[in-house]
């Protein structure tokens, strides 16, 4: 059973057709690398898994159920959208931390938020039932009782998200770095803190979209090794890289793509030993391994 | 007339400046921001109207307002401004908010488009993205414009004096009238300067205190 | 004190700067935006006479003695009403022409304000500085009223039609020739109020050796003509003082 | 009263705008850099008397200054202003050079030290140095402040009227009065906002000729 | 004989000794690479060669000839520093090119400028000439016939300039780029057009302040391939640097500097590969080779 299956996915941007109909598979604890040319589409690809652009046309399957379509989900709401969205994480090229909390707080900020909204729901259910049982006996003792339940659980959950938030920083090694900002941390050290964050809410698949091409030829190292460490049974990545001899090495399957078609798919020694097609030879023969 | 008397009576205008400053802000510094969202609308006729006004209003000087804001009810609707402090008052509220809602739009666009999308990956709602991750970014980036702006402020309540709004330059003329001596103006130009120079000591501070991360 | 030599100073300069307002009969616009009026005319004719060359210069009639006492001008000829108070900064030379308050209404509010005292609550308009505010301060009812205190006469006008304000009180000779004209047809004059009576003269700077010069010129002015001849012109002789005495 | 009479009146005000403005501008910006080298200078009491002087102009209200540039002068020094435009535009020209001139020295601060020092390397005199390497790209980041003062200055022009110089908005007021009506006020706002569309054309067209190079 | 020879070079930063007396020695054509770690005086050793630092105390020797003592020549007129300082060439860091000038006239903007004074300057002295003889018959034709020549000279000059400068920009591999601007270049290209830019004032000795390390790694390869090939029994150079390889590979003469004092000196065999002082067998440790 495929944990992500991806079918026909078609993305136009004002009539430029980006994609032109993706489809692939993914079993759990597989890392896929996808590589092309720039213009390809690899970004709009991972994109449109996360949601952050809609696809024109095409279906995506999360252990084989149905979660998203494009021709039905058009007006998906914002709630609706955001769970779907929960089954990815993305890093960016970009880091795109958040500069004016400290690294902790960069990994604790959303996991919080959601324990907060949590419990805030939670709240007003008791009330709303406190309410509803208002003359029953001893319904206020019960209810003062789930009140202070919440808030334990609350605080608890806090703690948890923290204690999980320290074993990232130690995964990604930053364990020194807690308290600092991001503006005081290295090209590789931001890279890291935004691995570890989106680590932070578990999800299915954790997608990069070239992790390292913003990083110094000496920082790239550190990135694709603690990528490297992340490589287990359970944890499926995809990895957008021009990084082919990284992508050699630690990928389970291998996409080349060429404007917008998957021009290539398999295992890395297929892909990059025994090139079926004319353009993917012509394409790895000018990077670099 | 005694020097106390003098500034007893500076005192007064200078009281009436505070209270058109303060009210200014009050009121401008929210309104600029519906101003500045009515303006990155996704809807183009609200985005073209609230443009065109921050155009005109930003184009033409504060005083041609005032006297319009003061006369037109009264000349064209038959329905007169009941108090002149109210007319400056509102005269002041549109300008300000104007010159704010444009600092506003670049602070606001000039938050890179990843912060937002950071924080849809990891699941927030556009609420909790813009209260917790772009406000205190774009605060700290419109920092240095909004000081500006309110120093400005502050020298241009002496325009409250068009419509014979007894502000400081106002009861320092009229000073100057009963003393027949320069001297008040002078004074008055103090009360300005420390007026301002408290402004820059307490931005300088709040900028200081925004200071803590870079970027 | 070189305010002694003020007439040796104007000569020099070959021009007498006039502190005035616009306001209709004694100093305003012609279609071509030219100077006239009877303060005009008038002091047109005694600058000839002394060999000086005439400039009005428009002013905020609330800042008149600063300007005249930082030379900015050299007298205020603009239907300026005598009293103590002025006497203490400025030079009078002999009176001229005799005025009284008017206070100004909307014909719709006129049958509402007829006596001082029904103005006791109102908002009053008058020029900051002139007799009009004196004569508001001197009144026991007027005084209790809100002062407005605008920069021209004119802008009484103005406020009282745009509803800023509730009644105005100024000169009457210059009320007479606005009042139910025009743009302002729809004000009139409360002729049931009488405020002070009172004497236009033209002010000087104080110890000025100025106003005897002008007085000679008026006594010899009005004595040949010249003067009722422009005061008919503007329809106002009968408020002109004989000056022959 | 027709409305020829009124646009001939308005066009007499707004040419005394003009002349303001264009007396402020070519005065003022030379000025402004004496002020600004002065700014810099590594004489202390220059530095500091030139910075303290910047700080008083750039605090208090212009009105205030235009106040005091045209009663001081008969009242302290028994010596009267001739011309009530002759004092404003003093007033102006001081107003401006200092704005001016901060504006000068946070440009040619951010020109990086570097630039000065390949000069000297490759033996070139302080004078070329200025001239032919950092003046041009001390022009190009001080367009866009430059620019914002300058449309300010045009509004700033109403300020005239405070001492009776009859520019703008002054003959706009008294065409009011003349025809009891608020148009001419309205007519006065679209000079206002012509000459600005116009100023802004023009700088945005110099921006993009400067635009030929970067950084 | 010696072209540059350095005695006792000391230079305080209010009451901070960087240089701690400097001597050395550079024969016409060599190549002098400094090595040494961050903050041991290397920049301000070449700041002060070019005189952007007054040095507290030091001696500099060309030819043999003093041309510059610390201790007497603290009130140098601008004039006589800049020819002083026209025996040296500087290469920084952060290239410092001039934006506002395309390629071409970065190069030839300073050489342009002298010939104009010089014009200047003589066209100075024909005039004075003219005013003493202008009585003398046939001064006039003299005069007339000296102005055109004084034109002619000043073309030929802009010519030559022009010339030199493509010249240069072919020797730096730049021919193609000679109407772009710096923000249009690579920071390799901008680097190799401040070369050039150096090496059209013809200076003496030429000296590099790291000239890579502004670089990506993959562009530093170009520049010190130029810097490389400009190495000629003419020209002298002093190359501040931490490419360790490239000293070694080009330089004859290396110097470690440490703490403001020269702590060895010697052929690059020497330093690298028997080193005397223990502290630069320490440096050579831990920088890769
Ligand atoms: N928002 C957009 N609007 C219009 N066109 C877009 C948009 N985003 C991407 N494109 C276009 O889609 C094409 C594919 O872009 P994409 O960023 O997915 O390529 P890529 O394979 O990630 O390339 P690279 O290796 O350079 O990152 C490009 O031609 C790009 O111009
Ligand atoms: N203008 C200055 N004022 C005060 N101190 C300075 C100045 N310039 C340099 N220094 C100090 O002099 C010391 C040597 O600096 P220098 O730049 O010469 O070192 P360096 O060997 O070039 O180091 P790096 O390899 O980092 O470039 C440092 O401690 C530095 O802080
Ligand atoms: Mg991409
Ligand atoms: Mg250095």
């Amino acid at each position: 059973m495929a944990l992500l299956k991806v079918k026909n996915m078609r993305k136009d941007f004002d009539g430029l057709e980006v994609l032109k109909g993706i489809d692939f598979e993914l079993n759990k604890g597989e890392v896929l690398a996808i590589i092309g040319a720039s213009g390809s589409g690899k970004t709009t690809l991972l994109r449109c898994l996360n949601f952050l652009e809609t696809p024109t046309s095409g279906e995506i399957y999360i252990d084989d159920k149905l979660i998203y379509d494009a021709q039905k989900d058009i007006d998906l709401s914002d709630a609706q959208l955001r769970e779907k969205r929960l089954n990815f994480g993305l890093v960016f090229q970009q880091f795109n931390l958040f500069p004016q909390y400290n690294v902790l707080s960069n990994i604790t900020l959303a996991p919080s938020l959601y324990i907060k909204a949590d419990i805030k729901r939670k709240k007003k259910e008791a009330n709303l039932e406190y309410i509803k049982n208002l003359f029953k006996p001893g319904a206020r003792k019960i209810f003062l009782q789930k009140r202070s339940d919440l808030r334990q659980q609350a605080n608890s959950m806090h703690e948890d998200i923290e204690k999980l938030a320290m074993k990232l920083l130690k995964r990604v090694g930053l364990l020194d770095k807690v308290k600092s900002y991001p503006c005081e941390l290295s090209g590789g050290q931001c890279q890291r803190l935004a691995i570890a964050r989106a680590l932070a809410l578990n999800p299915k698949i954790l997608c990069f979209d070239e992790p390292t091409s913003a990083l110094d030829p000496e920082l790239t190292g550190e990135v694709l090794k603690v990528i490297k460490s992340l490589k287990s049974k359970d944890s499926t990545m995809i990895i957008v890289t021009h990084e082919m001899e990284f992508a050699r090495k630690v990928a389970d399957k291998v996409i080349y793509m060429a404007d917008g078609v998957i021009e290539e798919m398999g295992t890395p020694s297929e892909v990059f030993g025994n090139s079926k097609s004319q353009k993917t030879r012509a394409f790895l023969q000018k990077e670099p391994i | 007339m005694d020097f106390g008397q003098i500034m007893l009576s500076l005192a007064q205008g200078f009281a009436t400046t505070c209270l058109l400053f303060i009210l200014t802000l009050i009121m401008s510094l929210p309104l600029g921001l519906i101003i500045a969202f009515c303006s990155m609308s996704k809807i183009k006729p609200i985005r073209w109207l609230s443009r065109t006004i921050v155009w005109i209003v930003r184009g033409s000087p504060l005083m041609l307002q005032i006297i319009i804001v003061f006369y037109v009810p009264g000349l064209v609707f038959n329905y007169p401004m009941e108090s002149r402090m109210f007319a400056v008052t509102v005269a002041f509220v549109i300008n300000y908010a104007c010159y704010f809602s444009e600092i506003y739009r670049g602070g606001i666009e000039s938050i890179p488009k990843g912060q937002y999308e950071a924080g849809k990956v990891l699941g927030m709602t556009s609420t909790q993205i813009f209260f917790k991750v772009v406000l205190l970014q774009v605060i700290k980036r419109i920092m240095p414009p909004v000081s500006n702006e309110v120093i400005t402020l502050v020298k241009d309540t002496s325009l409250a004096r068009i419509i014979s709004v007894g502000e400081l330059i106002k009861s320092s003329q009229d000073m100057m009238k009963a003393t027949a001596s320069i001297l008040p103006l002078f004074y008055s130009g103090i009360f300005y300067l420390a007026f301002n120079g408290i402004l820059t000591l307490l931005f300088n501070y709040i900028e200081k205190k925004l200071n803590y991360y870079q970027g | 004190n070189n305010n002694k030599k003020d007439f040796e100073y104007v000569t020099k300069k070959g021009t007498l700067v006039i502190g005035i307002t616009n306001f209709a009969p004694m100093n305003y616009k012609d279609d071509n935006g030219k100077w006239i009026g009877f303060d005009t005319e008038f002091a047109e004719a005694v600058c000839a006479e002394l060999g000086l060359k005439a400039v009005f210069q428009e002013i905020d009639w609330d800042t008149k003695e600063v300007e005249l006492k930082s030379k900015t001008i050299d007298c205020i000829w603009n239907g300026f009403t005598v009293n103590d108070e002025r006497k203490e900064n400025v030079d009078f030379t002999k009176s001229y022409m005799m005025n009284e308050q008017a206070v100004v209404v909307k014909a719709s509010n006129a049958s509402k304000y007829t006596s001082l005292e029904s103005l006791k609550s109102a908002k009053i308009a008058a020029e900051g500085g002139s007799a009009g505010v004196d004569a508001i301060k001197g009144d026991e009812y007027l005084k209790q009223a809100k002062l407005i205190s605008v920069s021209a006469q004119t802008d009484c006008l103005l406020e009282l039609i745009s509803g800023t304000s509730d009644a105005a009180v100024m000169d009457y000779v210059m009320a007479m020739s606005y009042v139910g004209k025009g743009d302002y047809a729809d004000l009139v004059i409360v002729e049931s109020i009488d405020l002070a009576y009172e004497e236009y003269a033209i002010g000087f700077r104080k110890g000025s050796n100025l106003d005897e010069k002008v007085n000679e010129v008026m006594v010899k002015l009005y004595k040949d003509g010249t003067l009722l001849e422009i005061a008919q012109k503007y329809d106002i002789e009968v408020q002109l003082l004989d000056l022959s005495k």
